[in-house]
């Protein structure tokens, strides 16, 4: 697998040195091609700043890391990119568009899908339920074509193809066995993977996963990444929120450290993991 | 004043046993003829048979109200008995409909539990009717004028008033407050903390039916004439008043009670009377369509 | 007509009249619309010890409840009795006649709706042997102005189809009379409380208030009244405000109160009163006069048609109670069922009054009695009467 | 001696039956650790020994005494305290009464252990009036690690305590877990962080479908390569 | 890599039966034997007793209306909560505002308050749309809430709209029009449309064929009859209804509507457009309650405010409960039995236990048991059978929910879809195409595709 390495070092080089102030070089990283680039986000909770100014960019077709101790501000961002939150500054643009304050599934439909820390699945919808609701732009979502009669032909032949990917993908994440049981009777890691298999499901461009394996099975773990690389392959960009930092290491070409809800640094993994600063703050003694 | 009482107690079932209890404006009935009936038989002693006092006047013609004389200055000590016994009797009947009802269903979800309550509603509603007929009548005797309120309306509000702070005393000094508001946020871990849940839910009823009982006696204290439909026309105003404050907080319940009643007054200035309560409830819906709690609240994510 | 007769060749010795009464017995009229039904049932009582006729009385409860007379009504129609006495409410009474009455040609005979949009519907199934409230309302506006002097007034009613219609007559008697009008307000009967009804009536501060509505309002209407008004302020109520025990239910003499109510002073009253007295063991209230004639000119007008069918019925209804022919009345029920089973012309003279009903079912003539209130209860003071 | 031991356990949700005659001993002041893949049971072994799911056979002794019948107050009063794997903290109370409800049942809550509990993870002594349902993932986990703790129990039973921790906080959390358990506490773990568990721990065991696959000590099936390939991701 | 894992070694042991996916003429068929199962019941129960047969067959066309009535209820409720979560507690208003409307248009422009004079199904158009009408202002500001908010808001506009139908300043407007305040409206009955079709060349024979059967063959009163085949077209409608929500139901649309129930966010996230799916189905859910609002009070020739009290919304409620949510099955099974059962059959137990038994009762309880005739008690209980039925409705209810919380069919999965989603064989089986197309065809309705 070839792993691109995208750094541009002059660039990290300032920010490393100057952790305290990235805003002044926020969209400093020049990425050839970047699919979604954040900038100057802020998001606060009362008197939490939660997110204080983050700029990044994610480029196209890549598999970036998005790491931090724990309440650096990771998953709100990701809620302020989708349109779960409103960010109180900053703009975020997919794709060449400028998607700032849309509603989610507008981001969605955009192509930019996220799955949730803590799953959310539809517990008394059935596993191919949750799977079959997942592909964007169905015809039968349509009230009128789902009912009058005569419209409803090309539904029926949507839901097939439909149902044959979702069993495969549900074969894929082992939980097959399981398609018939209502989502709330999975366990804990069972979820993560309904999750992760559903916002597959709705093809998307972009893909951001928060802490998608925590709480799955190693072996099963590997098959999953296994799986993310090669969606990569196929042109697919991953954003992944991940503590795990074997895998970051591993699998990712570029890693974000967020903390205190601004970034400390970014950069390939090797350089990341030889800052001290992201050492002190997050790694502990580990590394 | 008298909604606050009652939407009080249905605010705590509401929060910690995770059921619109619509039985609950039976239980207010249920205080209001338990505790007249205690009333009429302490005032009325000798007055008339037993039987007579002991159902409020189901018949027409016999002993009057202010035969009976009750009325707080003639006879404070019928009233207070009978208040103490509304509030006895009803905590009595909603303990057993738990044991009966409730306790098997308690890992059901809060619609089995709220259609239940329905029929609990019907049963013990009937049930009052069978026994004290479901005539309305007069039971109060005129109480004199105590500035511009009467008599009556101002024990109403100390009595309310005094209540409502013996309870948030109790609340915040015992572990017991904390252990429902624990149950309300997550049952299956108050269980693992060791929280003896059973115990707390019958607390919760004591403490609910209590100020429903009591809040059904004053209603009738405040207002002269009893019927069993007494609770059940004042549900919908209580719930809206719960839901309005936040359910679970008392000072929420205290608050969206007041303003229920505030709409319905102010806007009899601008609008014919029976439109009142029209535009309570067109303000009721404003305010939780405005209100940013409405709004923002029930986004979580982590 | 009474050639009908001959159809069973015994002649009708031996048919069964059916009646059905249909009042009620609880709700917001419960407590006038049980001895209401108990006159209505007097007769049959009254016939089945004095004669060998059987009468089948299917007697049922609306609630007050226009729904659930609808559906009893519908039971009875079902259950083929062809003529019913009832109901007391107008609301109920009209639903009944147009869902159940007209439609399937059975007759009923109201002893008190007095709504004046029943004088429009169709007089041969829907009659009644109260007056219209065109003239109560006329009465009271009579009472209120030229009586009591008010030059200003004001009205609080419930507001169904008997209180809109009384309080519209009132309020056009009042104007006519050159009273001005200050307010008319109305409540519903889900109403707990009245305060905010009675601040906008009574707090008008008119010489006089009418009030329209039934008793289980009416004791909380009161009770506020006296809570917030002056005493002395007189009030006019008609029937439907007229219960014994509404004084101690509202814990008040009420002795501000003027009522008026559609009187029975017939010439079979006294027969009427006795019976009342000796079945029942208490003095008739309001409208059970009328709920007796209102039975009795039923089961004349089926013994006298010989047929247990609704359209024989309403024929003969007009037949048995109209003048010409021998009168009869409380009295002498039981020879008047047999001039009927005879076919010999026969008028009914009644309890409430001569009982002569118009071609739109309404009675030709009515007398007013106008009573006070004590602590004791109601008591009938004087009496006026009106004529067609 | 043996603190914990279920011997032949059957039990399930309802009337279905997840767990088939699981066996599985914890001793005094043993560390034990639980892997599997996922849906193999683990949290509902747990979940059992604390009451909380439908009992269908089998026994559990917990210091000599059969607790199968026990109500969950009854038992966190014995000494076992419990971790949830998911829904761990109560969302709409402040941090410190989170805590201060994990010593509900003692009469008085010790000052000293939320001292403690605030030196190991300080962000919850600064986030102490905050709400828990508005902390982050991994300070949720925290305070509910913290919440246990509040009664020393005799034995703790860990659902997944390090998911969704950061790195340096995971090795804190199984210092901190080696240190409780070094102080004589029995600890049962659950963990996907599998190989991190069976390193540190005393004995382990392999759950599948509901039954015991292997067990051995900690080492042991850490050497075993048909265990490394198939659970613990080669 | 692994090999063995848990779901290839076993996982099929332990998969849960398959789910049979229910075709709606085997639920129509269900339906019919609910049905057919009561008749025969009070059938029985009466002939026993000695009713007359014109009451025992009134009484069966009775629930049968009422059955028609609550299943149309429960059904559009079901489109609502159960299906979408959207907890409507103000239905009774929807219907009121349907009736009013139709009421308004069909009224003759003499009567007082004055209508429009337009024919009937003109009015159930207007009806219809008005209550669509209705549900749009209310889902704009109230789809923005929490869901117990949501519920109190629905809640208050049912009330408001009682509220100023019995109100004394909306009785008479300009130019002769208003809702009359308490007396209400009356105009024309909706079941006048089956003299409509007796005065039609086909139609008019059928209908009046139908009713001469009853007369002659059954010796039902021809009323009875005439009630009948009213009730007929209303079940014609309910099935109408019924299968456009099958229809939805099995439709990516309705999944749709289950993720928004589930969890709204998540659905969100997903890229569905949930607001705009939330409103459309309130806004349709709102006019089949207008329908049936008017095809239950239109057979009345009086609306009055008295119909449209919120107990109706809870009796609805309890009939699809009683069927179980979210079943549209079981709506129209739980709206039959409520109004066989628990609606009007009280009502015939008491005409049944009076046939046995005169009863003279004393006026309250303490009396009964101070007199000196022992039965007194009983006699006072017997007499007091209206409150009783109540009693025993709520523990007919309470012994329910505790035993089965699920409704009368228990839990049923009806899976959102349109296609059969039992797992594939192979992609390229004709065998199993066709085999889906069958089951296709059964659940989603017409075999249209
Ligand atoms: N709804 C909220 N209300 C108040 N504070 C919040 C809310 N959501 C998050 N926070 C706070 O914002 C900060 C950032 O939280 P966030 O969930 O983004 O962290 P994170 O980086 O995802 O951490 P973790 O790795 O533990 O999941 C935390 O301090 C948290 O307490
Ligand atoms: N409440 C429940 N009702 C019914 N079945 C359930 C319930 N909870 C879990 N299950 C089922 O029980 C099985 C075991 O679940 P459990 O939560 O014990 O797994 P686990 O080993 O903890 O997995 P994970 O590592 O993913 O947390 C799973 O197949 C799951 O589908
Ligand atoms: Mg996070
Ligand atoms: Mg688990």
């Amino acid at each position: 697998m070839s792993r691109m390495s995208s750094a541009d070092s002059p660039d990290l080089e300032s920010q490393r040195d100057d952790a305290e102030s990235v805003d002044e070089d926020a969209s400093a990283r020049s990425v050839d091609d970047a699919v979604l680039e954040v900038s100057n986000l802020h998001k606060r909770f009362g008197g939490i700043v939660a997110v204080d100014d983050t700029s990044f960019s994610v480029e196209r077709g890549s598999i970036t890391g998005l790491i931090g101790p724990n309440g650096a501000g990771k998953s709100t961002t990701f809620n302020c990119i989708t349109g779960v939150y409103e960010p109180e500054d900053g703009s975020v643009t997919f794709d060449g568009t400028d998607i700032t304050g849309w509603e989610p599934h507008q981001v969605a439909n955009q192509g930019l899908v996220r799955t949730f820390q803590i799953a959310r699945e539809f517990p008394e919808m059935t596993v191919l339920e949750n799977m079959m609701l997942a592909p964007k732009d169905q015809l039968g979502e349509h009230l009128w074509r789902s009912v009058l009669p005569g419209a409803r032909g090309g539904v029926v032949e949507q839901e097939r193809e439909l149902r044959d990917q979702a069993w495969e993908t549900l074969e894929f994440f082992e939980i097959d066995h399981l398609a018939e049981e209502y989502a709330m009777n999975l366990s804990g890691g069972q979820r993560k993977l309904l999750d992760l298999a559903r916002a597959l499901q709705t093809d998307p461009e972009m893909l951001m996963l928060d802490e998608p394996m925590a709480g799955v099975n190693p072996t099963l773990e590997e098959k999953i990444l296994d799986r993310i690389h090669a969606l990569r392959e196929d042109g697919y960009t991953f954003l992944i929120v991940e503590h795990d930092m074997d895998l970051i290491m591993e699998h990712c070409e570029h890693v974000i450290v967020m903390h205190q809800g601004g970034v400390l640094d970014e950069g390939t993994p090797e350089v990341i993991q030889s800052n001290e600063q992201v050492i002190e703050a997050y790694l502990g003694g580990e590394v | 004043m008298y909604i606050a009482l009652a939407a009080v107690g249905l605010s705590m079932t509401y929060s910690i046993l995770q059921f619109a209890n619509f039985s609950h404006g039976d239980l207010i009935t249920t205080g209001a003829f338990g505790g007249w009936a205690a009333a009429y038989l302490v005032g009325g002693w000798g007055l008339a048979s037993v039987g007579e006092l002991v159902l409020v006047r189901a018949t027409s013609g016999g002993v009057s109200p202010g035969q009976v004389g009750l009325q707080v200055f003639a006879s404070p000590l019928a009233i207070l008995i009978g208040m103490v016994v509304a509030g006895a009797v009803t905590v009595l009947v909603a303990l057993a409909i738990d044991r009966l009802v409730y306790k098997r269903m308690r890992d059901q979800g809060g619609i089995s539990m709220l259609i239940a309550s329905v029929g609990v509603a019907l049963a013990l509603r009937y049930f009052l009717a069978v026994i004290f007929t479901n005539r309305k009548r007069g039971v109060t005797a005129t109480a004199p004028d105590v500035g511009p309120f009467t008599a009556h309306e101002l024990t109403l509000v100390i009595i309310a008033f005094a209540l409502i702070v013996g309870l948030h005393l109790l609340l915040q000094r015992t572990k017991l407050g904390k252990s429902m508001r624990a149950m309300a946020d997550n049952k299956d871990l108050a269980l693992i903390t060791g929280i003896p849940t059973e115990r707390v839910i019958t607390a919760t009823w004591i403490i609910g039916a209590a100020f429903a009982g009591i809040s059904g006696y004053l209603i009738v204290l405040d207002r002269g004439s009893v019927s069993i439909n007494l609770g059940w026309f004042l549900l919908l105003l209580i719930f809206a008043a719960v839901i309005l404050g936040g359910i679970g907080s008392i000072y929420g319940a205290l608050v969206g009670s007041l303003i229920i009643g505030m709409t319905v007054n102010v806007s009899l200035i601008w609008l014919p009377s029976d439109l009142a309560k029209v535009s309570a409830f067109i303000l009721m819906i404003l305010i939780l369509v405005f209100k940013p709690n409405g709004l923002l609240g029930g986004v979580e994510t982590t | 007509l009474n050639a009908l007769s001959g159809d069973d060749g015994s002649g009708s010795g031996d048919i069964e009249p059916r009646l059905g009464i249909l009042q009620p017995e609880s709700g917001q009229l419960g407590s006038l619309g049980t001895p209401i039904a108990d006159g209505a049932e007097l007769p049959a009582l009254q016939l089945e010890s004095d004669t060998d006729l059987t009468i089948d009385v299917g007697r049922r409860d609306t609630e007050t409840r226009p729904e659930v007379g609808v559906s009893q009504a519908q039971t009875l129609v079902d259950s083929g009795y062809p003529a019913i006495t009832g109901a007391a409410s107008s609301a109920v009474t009209i639903n009944i006649a147009n869902d159940i009455l007209i439609p399937n040609e059975v007759v009923g005979i109201s002893p008190a709706s007095t709504s004046p949009d029943i004088t429009g519907m169709n007089g041969d199934y829907l009659l009644r042997t109260c007056p219209s409230d065109a003239w109560q309302g006329d009465a009271m506006a009579e009472i209120a102005v030229n009586d009591q002097g008010a030059s200003s007034i004001a009205t609080l009613y419930l507001n169904n189809d008997y209180g809109q219609g009384l309080n519209d007559e009132f309020v056009a008697g009042c104007e006519d009379r050159g009273a001005e009008v200050l307010a008319e307000v109305s409540f519903s009967s889900s109403n707990t409380s009245f305060t905010s009804q009675l601040e906008n009536s009574a707090g008008t501060d008119p010489d006089l208030l009418m009030i329209v509505g039934y008793p289980e309002a009416g004791q909380v209407i009161f009770r506020e009244f006296y809570q917030n008004f002056d005493n002395d302020m007189p009030i006019l109520v008609p029937d439907g405000l007229i219960d014994d025990n509404l004084p101690t239910n509202a814990d008040n003499p009420m002795e501000n109160v003027i009522g008026t109510a559609p009187g029975a002073d017939g010439e079979g009253i006294d027969d009427f009163t006795s019976l009342y007295e000796s079945e029942y063991g208490s003095a008739p209230g309001v409208f059970n006069a009328q709920a007796y004639d209102a039975s009795a000119v039923l089961i004349l007008a089926t013994l006298y048609g010989g047929e247990v069918d609704g359209p024989t019925i309403a024929d003969n209804v007009r037949e048995v109670a109209n003048p010409d022919g021998e009168e009869v009345g409380p009295g002498n029920l039981d020879e008047a069922v047999e001039m009927a089973q005879n076919g010999d012309a026969i008028n009914y003279q009644g309890a409430s009054g001569p009982v002569d009903f118009l071609d739109n079912g309404n009675p030709s003539a009515v007398t007013y009695q106008i009573g006070s209130y004590t602590m004791d209860g109601y008591s009938v003071d004087r009496s006026v009467t009106y004529e067609a | 001696m043996t603190l914990l031991d279920v011997a032949n356990l059957d039990s399930g949700y309802g009337d279905l039956q997840i767990i088939n005659g699981v066996d599985m001993q914890v001793g005094d002041g043993e560390y034990v650790t639980i892997v599997g893949p996922n849906g193999a049971g683990k949290s509902t072994v747990m979940k059992s020994v604390f009451g909380l799911t439908t009992y269908m056979g089998g026994s559990i002794e917990f210091k000599g005494t059969e607790i199968s019948g026990y109500r969950p107050e009854e038992i966190i009063s014995t000494g076992i305290g419990y971790v949830p794997q998911s829904d761990n903290v109560f969302p709409s109370m402040s941090v410190m009464e989170n805590l201060e409800m994990g010593a509900y049942i003692l009469d008085e809550v010790p000052q000293e252990r939320i001292d403690r509990i605030f030196d190991r993870f300080p962000i919850l002594e600064e986030r102490r009036q905050q709400n828990a349902g508005d902390l982050s993932g991994g300070q949720q986990q925290m305070l509910a690690m913290g919440r246990a703790l509040m009664l020393d129990p005799d034995l703790l039973l860990l659902d997944e305590p390090s998911a969704g921790l950061a790195p340096d906080l995971v090795q804190d959390m199984f210092d901190r877990i080696d240190r409780i358990n070094d102080d004589g506490t029995g600890v049962l773990l659950v963990e996907q962080n599998a190989k991190e568990a069976l390193r540190r721990c005393n004995r382990g065991y392999v759950l599948v479908q509901g039954q015991n696959r292997y067990e051995d000590t900690g080492d042991a099936l850490l050497a075993d390569e048909q265990v490394r390939k198939d659970f613990l991701g080669g | 890599m692994s090999t063995e894992t848990v779901a290839d070694s076993d996982g099929e042991d332990n998969a849960p039966a398959p789910m049979v996916r229910p075709s709606w003429f085997a639920d129509i068929g269900r339906i019919a034997a609910v049905v057919a199962v009561t008749y025969v019941f009070f059938m029985g129960l009466g002939l026993l007793a000695g009713l007359n047969v014109n009451f025992i067959m009134s009484f069966l066309q009775r629930i049968t209306f009422y059955g028609a009535v609550f299943a149309m209820g429960a059904l559009a409720l079901n489109l609502h909560w159960g299906y979408t979560g959207m907890f409507n507690i103000g239905v009774v208003g929807f219907m009121g505002v349907g009736v009013y409307a139709m009421s308004f248009v069909t009224a003759s422009p003499d009567a007082s308050p004055a209508g429009l004079g337009l024919p009937i199904p003109v009015g159930i158009l207007v009806g219809f749309l008005a209550a669509c009408l209705a549900g749009l202002v209310i889902a704009l500001p109230a789809l923005r809430v929490r869901a117990d908010y949501f519920a109190i808001i629905t809640l208050g506009f049912s009330e408001i709209i009682r509220l100023l139908a019995v109100s004394g300043s909306l009785r008479t407007l300009p130019g002769g029009y208003g809702t009359g305040g308490g007396s209400g409206i009356s105009a024309p009955r909706t079941d006048s449309v089956v003299s409509w079709l007796q005065s039609k060349p086909v139609t008019g024979e059928l209908t009046d064929g139908i009713i001469w059967a009853g007369v002659n063959l059954g010796g039902v009163p021809d009323s009875v009859m005439e009630n009948y085949v009213y009730t007929g077209i209303l079940i014609g409608i309910v099935i109408l209804i019924f299968l456009l929500l099958t229809r939805i139901a099995y439709s990516p649309f309705g999944r749709v509507l289950k993720a928004i129930r589930e969890d709204e966010l998540a659905a969100r996230s997903l890229g569905k457009r949930t607001d705009r799916a939330k409103v459309v189905v309130f806004v349709l859910g709102c006019g089949l309650m207008g329908l049936a609002g008017m095809l239950w009070l239109g057979k009345r020739t009086l609306v009055t405010p008295n119909h449209i009290r919120p107990i109706w919304t809870f009796y609805i409620f309890v009939a699809l409960i009683v069927g179980g949510a979210g079943s549209n099955t079981g709506s129209v099974i739980g709206g039959f039995v409520f109004a066989a059962f628990v609606y009007d059959g009280p009502d015939f137990l008491k005409r049944v236990i009076e046939s046995f038994y005169e009863v003279q009762s004393p006026p309250t309880i303490a009396d009964a048991f101070v007199s000196s005739n022992p039965l007194a008690v009983i006699d006072y209980l017997v007499n007091s059978m209206d409150e009783i039925k109540y009693i025993i409705l709520g523990l007919v209810l309470i012994v329910l929910m505790i035993k089965r919380p699920q409704g009368l069919l228990g839990h049923r999965k009806e899976i959102a879809a349109a296609v059969d989603l039992s797992r594939p064989s192979t992609p390229s089986d004709g065998a199993n195409s066709t085999d889906e197309s069958a089951t296709t065809g059964s659940a989603g309705g017409e075999s249209d595709e």
